[in-house]
């Protein structure tokens, strides 16, 4: 099992969400968070534009089966990309253990929907 | 308003036209309700009408910003919220400035020949001729005890800001800056203003022919509703995630806010449009409320029943709904009146917003159309049915056995719903024509507030 | 106010009965500032007075929405703001059709036989025989130079409106919206109309013993304190987690905006209760304020001392409970008397909320009872002392040599401290054994806005 | 105000002085406009200008809490809100209470001997003598038509409570609040109260020398903007992260709000300053819509022009400014006057925010000395050119052919800018060695919420 | 040393606290974050009721000892249980490194008091 | 590659972000969480002083190629000490895979600016 980390821009956040529901990833947790990197982001206040190295970003994280974190890494880079500094990261980490809290269900049983 | 006019020159430095001139027509109905020329005695400022009549402009003006602003702004996603606060903000500044170059003259002023019911000349742009002690040539039950002439300009003037900013219901979320501007003070001008005259002014055709508006049905919400639905056709919908076609406010306590404040100015808006501190004023002011009251729980009932769950937003948007549907009628229905208005206007505008627009497939972003435009079609109709001469004897509607005026406000209604449709169709066309006037799609996706002003409204950084 | 009664009869059309009538009655101390009737000019409605009690209506409207709305709103958790603000919203609405429909009939109108002291009838439902120029019967310091009746009607609208709407702060977070709704209603109709009508009705037992409340020391805030405590106890504490017996507030700005336009909104509660714009208006208006300052300070100095720092929800809460307490006094105390029950009021509400309030281990989740019935009470007790003949001249209190006046007050208070506690037990018992009023685990553990209303306060998705 | 001074003394019981004693003195070119004694009508409480001023006093409360604290909170960052709302709110208190104590005496009233045109003695000290339907001694444009003399004493304690509160903008977001309480009373009473004695009391040597300053743009705006700039030098810059110097502002929304507030609020500070309702104060509140409609959009076309996007607080800052530089001169010029004014102010204020100070590396951390003191030194030189006789007869501009008031407007700013900036130097520099006033880095990194008061604005705990 | 990630109902969220400190867990970290699953929210706007898939949800993280493992488990099991759709998913990662900023303390010492 | 995550006080964000900008690592994610510890803070609510256990905290995260490895958590420890209980904690976990979207770089190479 692993664990599918990335960090996109908020206004990518849907494609990406899209993306992977097409790519059958439909359970996953995300959530606001800054970022910094190489992208800035103007700003003005009164009379004075300015550049932040603050971005809003969304984190995106959830934990797939191993035969599926192929097809989610590509579903984001494919949905997340612009091609414009600030386009984000995805990490992946082994994951020694899921279980699904209303079922009890472990390991890769936790991660899919029986029915 | 059906307002009477006195047509009083002032007395301005330099000026030598000293004598005032009664220029006054109306038609029969209404005429009987004008004291003889002979015995009006000589108008003067009323201190009490006067300190009325400010505070009832202030209030007009809170109705705006931040009334509006935050009833919007709430609607919309926060991505979205600083874009409408700018709006608003922009439009007081700007149709106030436009207000007392021309708009006034236009609206309010007579000009001569064939247009003369259509549209106001230019003889008081920039306030010319008007002295600060000048009566106003306008009053409505007291025509002896007026108000200054600068101050019914100024009370006029928060009606014109707050019109246009009706509309952004209808495009909010997807309009770039610019063509938005452009559009609002071009449509100020050519639409809002002729129907002003047209209803308000001494020389207005519908004002000739006998509607009746009391604080703005037509002018106001008609005009704004229909021009919101031609928006949101023309503009196209938002662009949402796929399958989504409502999008969740982003703060309903800002909602509720706006709501209040609106209910509060409306009292300004309603009770000031008598331009006096009297009886008219207080029964304009009680209906009102009353109105209010009942289209609130209406709508919570409504959603209660065919939900399951009375809301926030239901009932604020009842309320707006209900001030709405009152405001032609301010200053001729009782009480009674006021709630059969108040119950049914949320039947109307709920059944509009949660089953027509879904099914017509038009995105109303904030049902500027639907709240506005069928609140106050309803109202100039409910007012042609229910006005009752207990409260002006002059004016009667259907069920105080006047039928004709009925008839009056059909053609009130479907001449301003004609005007502005076209006029706001027009004047769209020419806008995103030239300058463009829908936002791009990274535009709307990044959110209005970062790519139109490069502002975010809630921010954590240090 | 101890009100003024001339009962003139309008001249609605049709009505028969055409001469004014004087039915006014009180004991002797307070006769004497009668005018003898045969002296009596023709009341009139008059430009000035109405212009304020026009703005007077509006800003107490204001006091519930928003203000209460946002100061019991930005108190509680973020998962019970909106239901908190439905509740002000619906009462603003519900109350306000109870009201012309009979409320004001009752507590204001006459009835016949051995209920007239204690309740009114139904002349009056739905203002029937009110027309819009009538003056109205109700007057303090200007016989003559009155307001429209109808405008009375609806400024006393507004208290009937915020008077349960105090009471949330003490059921907050836990109740049923449907509980809620008809035991509210039920509470106006049967704990609030009697009270108004003895305290201000003509006809009042409370007012012809010579209870001084000018706006509302006991009929409102003491009537609501006192329900709230009840309200408190009956619903059982919150659920909160182990060990937890204080809520953080989740917004604490909101809580100061409400608290200002609590204050602001007071100076139309008070000053306007003198129905006028003259020199007692004023006097009102000052030691509202005054007393508002003292009880802020005294408050922040309170937690300067006790804590070691001086809070903002602390200075809020000591402005509010200043207003509260200057309520009854405001016509009758000058500023010297202001600024000792300002300051003397922070450090009983301080104590009560801190301390006894813990010791006895009622929740009064928002201290609906530890601010307004213990204010109120301080408030009605301190008229007695303060009242000063330099304001009103019929008018005294202990300290200007009229023991007698402590007396009353204690009368009054006690009177509506049991009729208002034991009606509200009453109303309690029969609402929860029919529909039910204690919200479930499951209810409050989600909060109620998602389960009363399906809405979210604030939302972040697209 | 150039105020009308007719020192009518009271009668209150037990007083013997019972004549109305005149003593009233002003330079030729205003003693024109006196009427003279012999010819004077007892003036008299006039119940429509009591309406008005009562209304206009409360607005300008709500300037202060909640317009000018949202205002001020939604620009600093989410740790320091509280601290922010706190100063405002305890300055309404703490003011409020010396202004009745000795304050409105001090500014005033009379004293005797040299000191006479600096300060005023203790004559009304808690407004002993003041009875309740006494008669303002200050008027304006109607003698006779007053307003009780108590709601004049409540109408100036607003504008004492909102001067020092404007100088909060300056120290923001690092202050102690111990220090900033102690220096903001020691100002009232030795900066304040003095300098309103010299423009506005009856003796003043700036009302004398003939300087106009019809609602404070000496004495409330330069005065507070030179404090501010010497606060900020002062006190030093935040400890902001390294390479910074910019905050962006938490809560856009509530800036919104706030600058709303403020300019529904500022119709009462200006149009209010006339002390009357009629022509005069309609015009000071048409040209204070105007003036903030103008510099409004000023700023945003500024923006616009020289950042490529119009912004929401810059629209905020533009009205502000507006409103600022137009209330010096509100009872003196027309619209025209008006227009240039708040074209104008936005260029200077836009300058000064975002060139200047970056220059000179003061950290005026909310701009509270470049919008109101510049915007302020501008009004007050443009009342000297723009003022014209069309308005009040009697006082005239540069442009108007009277080019000495300008001079007059440059002693009466110059002196202003000297008292003002020496006295906070000296009180800044005593509170400091004494008291400390200066945040520690631990409070300024932690925020003066938590640190200052123990509370949290936002909170989404259980 | 192990991680422990918990997605709980809002609801939950005080007693999965709870049942944690009964365990002795009283070292954590959580905030609130959005989650698509199974689970839909009814909303009701203007008139229409509409369900969202995105719901707020209570991100518990906390590293743990080995030893710890299993108790923890157990008390969120129990304690976020409702049987109903929605009641989420606990996810277990190897830790390399634990330190502890205060005392400086390393790997296992750094996760429980030593007074 | 290694993921770094530091709970640190809200008030030595700033200045643990500057050391690690000093210690060259200026790619980074972070937001706010609450956390329960040692640490205590004493609030006041109408005239009572309670305190709470909940205290608002920033989570910092971010990954660095296995050589940064000490040099971050250096700088964190330094920045982010006060020597009062409350001043958090650093975990390490071991990292599968990182890619950067905006150029598909795998591994090291996603982890720093080529140019
Ligand atoms: N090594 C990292 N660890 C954690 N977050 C990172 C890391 N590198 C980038 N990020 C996140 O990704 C966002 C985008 O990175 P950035 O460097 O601006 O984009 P790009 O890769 O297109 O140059 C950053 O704002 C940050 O939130
Ligand atoms: N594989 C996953 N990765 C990350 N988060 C998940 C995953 N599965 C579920 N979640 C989180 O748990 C929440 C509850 O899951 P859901 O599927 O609705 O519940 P249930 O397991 O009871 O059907 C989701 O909203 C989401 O936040
Ligand atoms: N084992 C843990 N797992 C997750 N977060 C932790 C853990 N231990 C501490 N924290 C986080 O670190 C913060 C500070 O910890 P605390 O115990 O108060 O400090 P100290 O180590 O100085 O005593 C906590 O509020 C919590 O957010």
């Amino acid at each position: 099992m692993k664990k599918i980390e990335a960090i996109v821009r908020k206004t990518k956040f849907e494609s990406v969400r899209e993306a992977l529901h097409e790519a059958d990833i439909d359970f996953l947790s995300w959530w606001e968070v800054k970022g910094q990197g190489t992208a800035k982001q103007g700003l003005i206040f009164r009379g004075v534009a300015y550049d932040v190295t603050t971005i809003d970003r969304v984190f995106i994280s959830f934990v797939v089966r191993d035969v599926n974190e192929e097809k989610s890494i590509n579903a984001i880079l494919k949905s997340a990309f612009t091609g414009e500094s600030g386009d984000g990261r995805i990490f992946v980490t082994q994951i020694a253990q899921s279980i699904r809290i209303r079922t009890g269900d472990h390991g890769d049983e936790s991660l899919y929907d029986k029915e | 308003m059906v307002k009477k006019y006195f047509k009083y020159i002032g007395l301005p430095v330099g000026l030598s036209m000293v004598m005032p001139v009664f220029s006054y027509a109306q038609d029969a109905a209404v005429a009987a309700a004008v004291p003889a020329v002979a015995a009006t005695p000589e108008p003067f400022i009323s201190a009490g009408n006067t300190a009325w009549m400010i505070v009832a402009t202030a209030f007009v003006m809170l109705m705006t910003i931040p009334g509006l602003a935050l009833f919007y702004g709430g609607l919309v996603r926060s991505k979205n919220i600083l874009n409408v606060l700018m709006q608003c903000f922009i439009i007081t500044a700007v149709i106030s400035l436009e207000w007392v170059a021309f708009g006034y003259s236009n609206a309010f002023g007579s000009s001569t020949g064939a247009l003369a019911p259509y549209i106001g000349g230019f003889d008081w742009a920039f306030l010319k001729g008007i002295s600060i002690n000048d009566v106003s040539p306008y009053y409505i039950s007291q025509a002896t005890e007026r108000i200054p002439h600068i101050l019914f300009v100024l009370f006029q003037c928060m009606f014109a800001v707050i019109t246009p900013a009706l509309i952004i219901g209808a495009f909010a979320e997807r309009i770039k800056f610019r063509g938005f501007l452009i559009f609002t003070v071009l449509w100020a001008i050519f639409v809002y203003n002729p129907i002003a005259h047209w209803v308000w002014s001494a020389d207005g055709w519908l004002l000739k022919l006998g509607a009746l508006d009391f604080a703005g049905g037509t002018v106001v919400h008609i005009n704004a509703g229909i021009a919101a639905l031609v928006m949101a056709v023309m503009l196209g919908k938002r662009r949402l995630p796929k399958g989504q076609h409502i999008t969740t406010p982003h703060n309903i306590p800002f909602v509720v806010v706006g709501a209040a404040l609106l209910w509060f100015g409306w009292f300004g808006f309603n009770a000031g449009s008598g331009l006096a501190a009297d009886g008219l004023a207080a029964s304009a002011f009680l209906v009102t409320h009353i109105a209010a009251a009942a289209a609130a729980l209406s709508w919570a009932l409504l959603d209660w029943f065919i939900n399951k769950k009375p809301t926030v937003v239901g009932i604020s948007t009842g309320a707006v709904a209900g001030l709405v549907a009152i405001t032609p009628a301010a200053g001729f229905v009782d009480v009674s009146g006021a709630i059969i208005i108040g119950l049914l206007v949320s039947v109307f505008c709920f059944f509009m917003v949660s089953v027509v627009k879904r099914k017509l497939g038009y995105d109303d972003s904030l049902d500027a159309f639907g709240v506005h435009g069928i609140g106050g079609i309803w109202g100039a109709i409910a007012t042609g049915l229910f006005a009752t001469p207990l409260i002006q004897s002059a004016y009667s509607g259907v069920f105080a056995g006047n039928p004709k005026q009925l008839g009056i406000q059909l053609i009130a209604i479907v001449s301003t719903v004609v005007y502005s449709g076209v006029g706001t169709a027009i004047l769209f066309k020419i806008v995103e024509k030239t300058l463009g006037i829908r936002a791009t799609e990274e535009e709307e996706v990044s959110g209005l507030d970062i790519t139109q002003h490069d502002e975010i409204a809630y921010s954590e950084a240090d």
